[in-house]
Formats: structure tokens, C-alpha cells, sequence
């Protein structure tokens, strides 16, 4: 198939579909070669970049998607109408990155964790799809294993778990005395 | 200390020991537990009692404060190999840095949250004629293994099958019609029957019979008959017909 | 507003809508004059022309919409459409024996063979096409009449009904004794 007819191919059908389309059903959909889908992925990339467009092709692990620019969104909300916020608990929030940066996890890590029962904020997550069950842990009792979601990934605009913000003890130092120094100033003044 | 009058709700316990260590701008590392643990149980002492699990999981972190306090006020022994024992404190400390970094993560997740709000996706919008659009049969996988003779093979056994359903005595019978027999006119036409005949078979008897409920009501007067002993019955061998013969006038009889 | 802005704009509307926008609310939302908005949608209607373009901008009265091409319907069909994979079942092939070997037959008569209401196994017949209707019966409420179709003989291998292996009256006269008799013997019993 010529390169542009991928093109418009993959641009009809992500337009069409709206959720996210994984690359491989492309492949098959579109009888090519890998290459030439990512190839084609690149071209859609950058034209949409273009200051031109109002959407955006973005990558969810191994899917693509489009969307809205960012910077169209104040003039959407006045034409169309915005999903409904989900608004999560600081308990499902602290619930969540547990989930994110540990997973696969059970109920019982991220209890131990927060230092209480967290049903509640689990069972939330899972409602709102931004977890899933992945399995069960080779263990007694065969507890289930949780991880986040693909809406997980698109609620929270990054990638893939890979490209969660970096957790590690220096940033925690760097909060710490970040912290620090907000007193001092305040201090200060 | 005074406890503020609206007691401010935590995550659990962990929290509220951060919440502690952060309002005395105390080190994490080096916890003035007698302090922390003061505070820790006096907020305990006032948390709202409704529910117990919360509670509960408040007063094992009590417990744990108070063990470690007590461990500090012993003098520090050595070991037997001359190592320092460790700081009663550690584990603490270690669950107190993991739940603090999750719960600065989380807040990251709350601004990337924010953030991603401002995108918007688009719902799907499948044309009409692909929506439409049925995938032709496989015809092949459809059919699958099964041959012309298997379909024949399958068609003898379907109609074996429907012969054998067939009971060739009952389906003798006919079609079963709900009617209401009139014992009364009934007796007096199997009387006038057997009286006619004086002697007949039982089973020409029964084909007189129109239906099922006729057939019942003729048998139970025949019974009857034989009772009162207005006729009487012949059978050379079981399985066989039954000879009925006139034996005397008959008498009005009752059916229940 | 640049006109560049305008394009994107009124483009991230329009994919976020998915649905026809009237252009006055796009005059309102925007800010701009009705002219602005009438060339930018020039522009990206002459964009979306292009071949490497999968979806095209649609003028509706005095509304605008996006919509996939029509040519890459095909595409769309491949990445949205389950392949069946479906076999017959008992029930099917029992009715379908009944059909090949009586035909013509009635819904009751199909019934009356297998003993159980067969409208569902003689619907997805008509279905997959291997049986048809031949015709109505010269009786009371005029039933449809079922035969088989040419794709009944291409599957099963025949070149016509004539062709399928029959049933002699020998052999039903044969199942009606030996029924007979296993009835005696169970009497006898």
C-alpha cells in the first residue's frame, strides 16, 4: 500500500473508532509491515504538530488515539460538553499511585502501605476502570494482583507506566528540603 | 498541647504521624517519639469513636508508639558481636518514608490529573454502511466436518427416533378431547350394548368408544357389572380378550 | 485571532463534537467574524482533500461536520468487524437433515420430527443460508414451505437434491416394526 493511503488509512480509522486502536490490529487491518505503520504513525505525528491542527496523536502503550490539543480547551468547553470530572479522594489518589508505581500489587501491600484497610479506595479505582485486576499472586489464598488501566494512562497523560514521574529517595530528599526551605522563608518573612 | 476543637481528618495512622512530625518541624530520621507519642494518643483519645475498624487501626499505631518509647528509655545494650542494636525506631521510620513518598506521588498524580482534563477525546462514530456490514460465512468452518452421508446417517437416526416415540397402542387412541360423560347415558348404552349382544368381547366393546374418557367410564361400569353380577367374564390366558356374557337384568348402578 | 488559530480551532471542535456544528456557534465561541470562519473552513476543507487524508469536512445547511472518507469504509470494516467463526450446531444439522431429506417442509412438520420447537435452528438456517423458502402450503394459515439452497449443495457437495442419498419407505417401514417390537418386548417385561 502507498504511504499516504496508510496515512489517511490509519487517520480514518482512529478518527472513526475515537478509543484507542492498537497498533497491531492495524497491521492486520491494513495487511503492512510494521515499519510501515510506525512509519506512517511518525508522518501523522508531525503533521498534526503543526500549529494548524487542533489534534494530536497520542501513544498509550502499544495503542494510538487522537485528541484535542491542550490549548483548544477553553475555547471547547464553551461548544461542546466536557465529561463529567472524576474527582478522586486523596484516599483513592494515595490508593492509586501505591497501585501505579508497584504493580502488580494486592489488596494486602497497599493496606500495609497506608496503614488501613483500603477497600473502599480500591473498589472506587476499579469502578472508575483506572485499575484492573491482572492476576493472582502465587501465594496462600491466591490474592488478586491489581494494575492501572489504559484509561489509567489517559486520565493521567503519560505514555506508558515507563514515563510516571520518577520516584525514588532523592526526590523525596529534594521535596524534604524544598519543604525545608519554604519554612525557612516563610520563616524569614 | 490543645487539641484544636474540629479534629482534622487522616488517611490513617501513618498520616497522622506525618502530619505530627511536619508540625513539630521535627526529623524524620530522629523522631522525638515521647513527644510524637503524646500528641499521637491525645489525638486518638478524641477521634470520633463511630467506627471501630478506624479506630482500632489508630490503636495499633499507639501500641506500636508506646513499645518503641518504652525500648528507647532502656539503655542501649550491645550486642554480643559489639554491634550497636538497632534504632527502635527504624522500622518506623522506613514505613513512615515509603507511605510519604506515595502520598507526594499521589499529588504529582493529581496535577497530571488536572492536566490531562483539558484533552479531549472524541466518541466513536462508525459509519452507517460499516456498522452494517456483516463478515461473509465461512462456509467451510460453518459446516465444519459434517459430510452429506453424515447428514444422512444423522436423518436415520432422527426418524428411528420418532418411530420409537410413537406408542402404537396409545396413538391408537386419538386425539384426547376434554368432554363431560353423562355416566347415566353412558351405562344404559353399555347395557344395551352387552344385553343386544348377550355375549361379546371386551375389546369390541372398547373400539365402540369415541375417545379416552369413554373408554375409562366404559371400563369402571364393566367393573361394576361384574360386581352386581349382571355379566360375567372370560379370559383364557392374561394379554388375551376378555369374553363378556349377559348373566341378568340390570339394576341401576352407581359410579363414584 | 491568527487564522492558523482559528483553523486548529475550529478543527478540535469539530473531532470533539463528532457531530455537525452550526457555524454561528462557532462564530460565538470563537470570537470571530463570520468571514474568518467561513475561509478557515476553505482551508480545511481543501487540507482534508488531500490523499493522505482520511477524513473529509462536510457542509450541511449552515452546520459543518468531520467524516472518515468513504474510501477507507474497507479499512474501517477490517479493524471493526469480529471475524464469525460459527458451526453448526446439533440442533442445526438435526433440522437441516429434516429440511434436505423431507423438503418441502413446514416450521410443524420439522416440529412434529424432532419433537421440540425448532424456529430457532430453522432461523439461523435461513440465516447462513443453506435453506430457503420455497414457497406456502396449500392448508389452513398458508405455512411458509422450507427447501434447501445452491449453497446447501456447494457445501455439502451435491449437484442436486435428486443427488442426496434416499430414504426408502423400506427403511421407515423397518424402523416402524423394529419400534413395534422393542415396545411388545418392554410389554412382555
Amino acid at each position: 500500500m502507498e504511504n499516504k493511503k496508510i496515512q489517511a488509512s490509519i487517520e480514518a480509522i482512529l478518527f472513526a473508532k475515537g478509543e484507542s486502536v492498537e497498533v497491531k490490529d492495524l497491521i492486520t487491518a491494513l495487511e503492512c509491515e510494521e515499519e510501515e505503520i510506525r512509519e506512517a504513525i511518525d508522518h501523522l505525528k508531525t503533521m498534526y504538530a503543526k500549529s494548524d491542527r487542533g489534534i494530536q496523536l497520542v501513544e498509550l502503550e502499544d495503542a494510538i488515539q487522537l485528541r484535542t490539543k491542550e490549548e483548544f480547551y477553553d475555547a471547547l468547553i464553551k461548544i461542546t460538553t466536557v465529561p463529567r470530572k472524576q474527582t478522586l479522594t486523596d484516599a483513592a489518589l494515595e490508593t492509586l499511585s501505591i497501585v501505579a508505581y508497584k504493580q502488580p500489587v494486592t489488596r494486602l501491600d497497599v493496606e500495609k502501605i497506608r496503614g488501613v484497610n483500603s477497600d473502599s479506595p480500591l473498589n472506587k479505582l476499579l469502578e472508575y476502570g483506572l485499575i484492573q485486576e491482572v492476576g493472582r499472586l502465587d501465594a496462600p489464598g491466591r490474592p488478586l494482583l491489581f494494575g492501572t488501566t489504559e484509561q489509567f494512562l489517559r486520565s493521567f497523560g503519560v505514555k506508558s507506566i515507563d514515563d510516571l514521574p520518577q520516584m525514588s529517595p532523592d526526590v523525596l530528599e529534594d521535596f524534604k528540603a524544598q519543604a525545608e526551605k519554604e519554612i525557612q522563608i516563610k520563616l524569614d518573612i | 498541647m490543645a487539641i484544636p476543637v474540629k479534629l482534622e481528618v487522616f488517611e490513617g495512622p501513618l498520616d497522622l504521624l506525618l502530619h505530627l512530625i511536619e508540625k513539630n518541624k521535627v526529623d524524620i530520621y530522629d523522631i522525638p517519639i515521647s513527644l510524637i507519642t503524646e500528641q499521637y494518643l491525645e489525638y486518638v483519645q478524641n477521634m470520633p469513636k463511630e467506627d471501630l475498624n478506624v479506630v482500632s487501626e489508630f490503636l495499633v499505631m499507639a501500641a506500636t508508639l508506646l513499645d518503641i518509647k518504652c525500648k528507647m528509655l532502656l539503655p542501649k545494650q550491645e550486642t554480643e558481636e559489639g554491634e550497636e542494636e538497632i534504632d527502635p525506631r527504624a522500622e518506623l521510620v522506613q514505613k513512615l518514608l515509603e507511605y510519604k513518598m506515595y502520598k507526594y506521588m499521589s499529588l504529582e498524580l493529581k496535577d497530571m490529573q488536572m492536566e490531562s482534563e483539558r484533552y479531549l477525546y472524541k466518541k466513536p462514530t462508525i459509519p452507517k454502511k460499516v456498522q452494517s456490514y456483516k463478515a461473509p460465512l465461512d462456509y467451510e468452518a460453518l459446516v465444519g466436518d459434517s459430510t452429506l452421508q453424515a447428514l444422512n446417517d444423522l436423518f436415520l437416526v432422527i426418524m428411528k427416533r420418532n418411530e420409537e416415540k410413537i406408542d402404537p397402542i396409545r396413538s391408537g387412541f386419538g386425539k384426547i378431547v376434554k368432554e363431560e360423560v353423562d355416566l347415566d347415558k353412558k351405562q344404559l348404552e353399555v347395557c344395551a350394548y352387552i344385553e343386544a349382544h348377550k355375549k361379546c368381547m371386551f375389546t369390541e366393546l372398547l373400539s365402540e368408544q369415541k375417545n379416552k374418557m369413554d373408554t375409562i367410564v366404559t371400563f369402571l361400569i364393566i367393573l361394576e357389572l361384574i360386581k352386581v353380577g349382571s355379566i360375567g367374564i372370560k379370559q383364557d390366558e392374561t394379554f388375551s380378550d376378555i369374553e363378556i356374557t349377559y348373566e341378568k337384568p340390570f339394576v341401576k348402578i352407581e359410579l363414584q
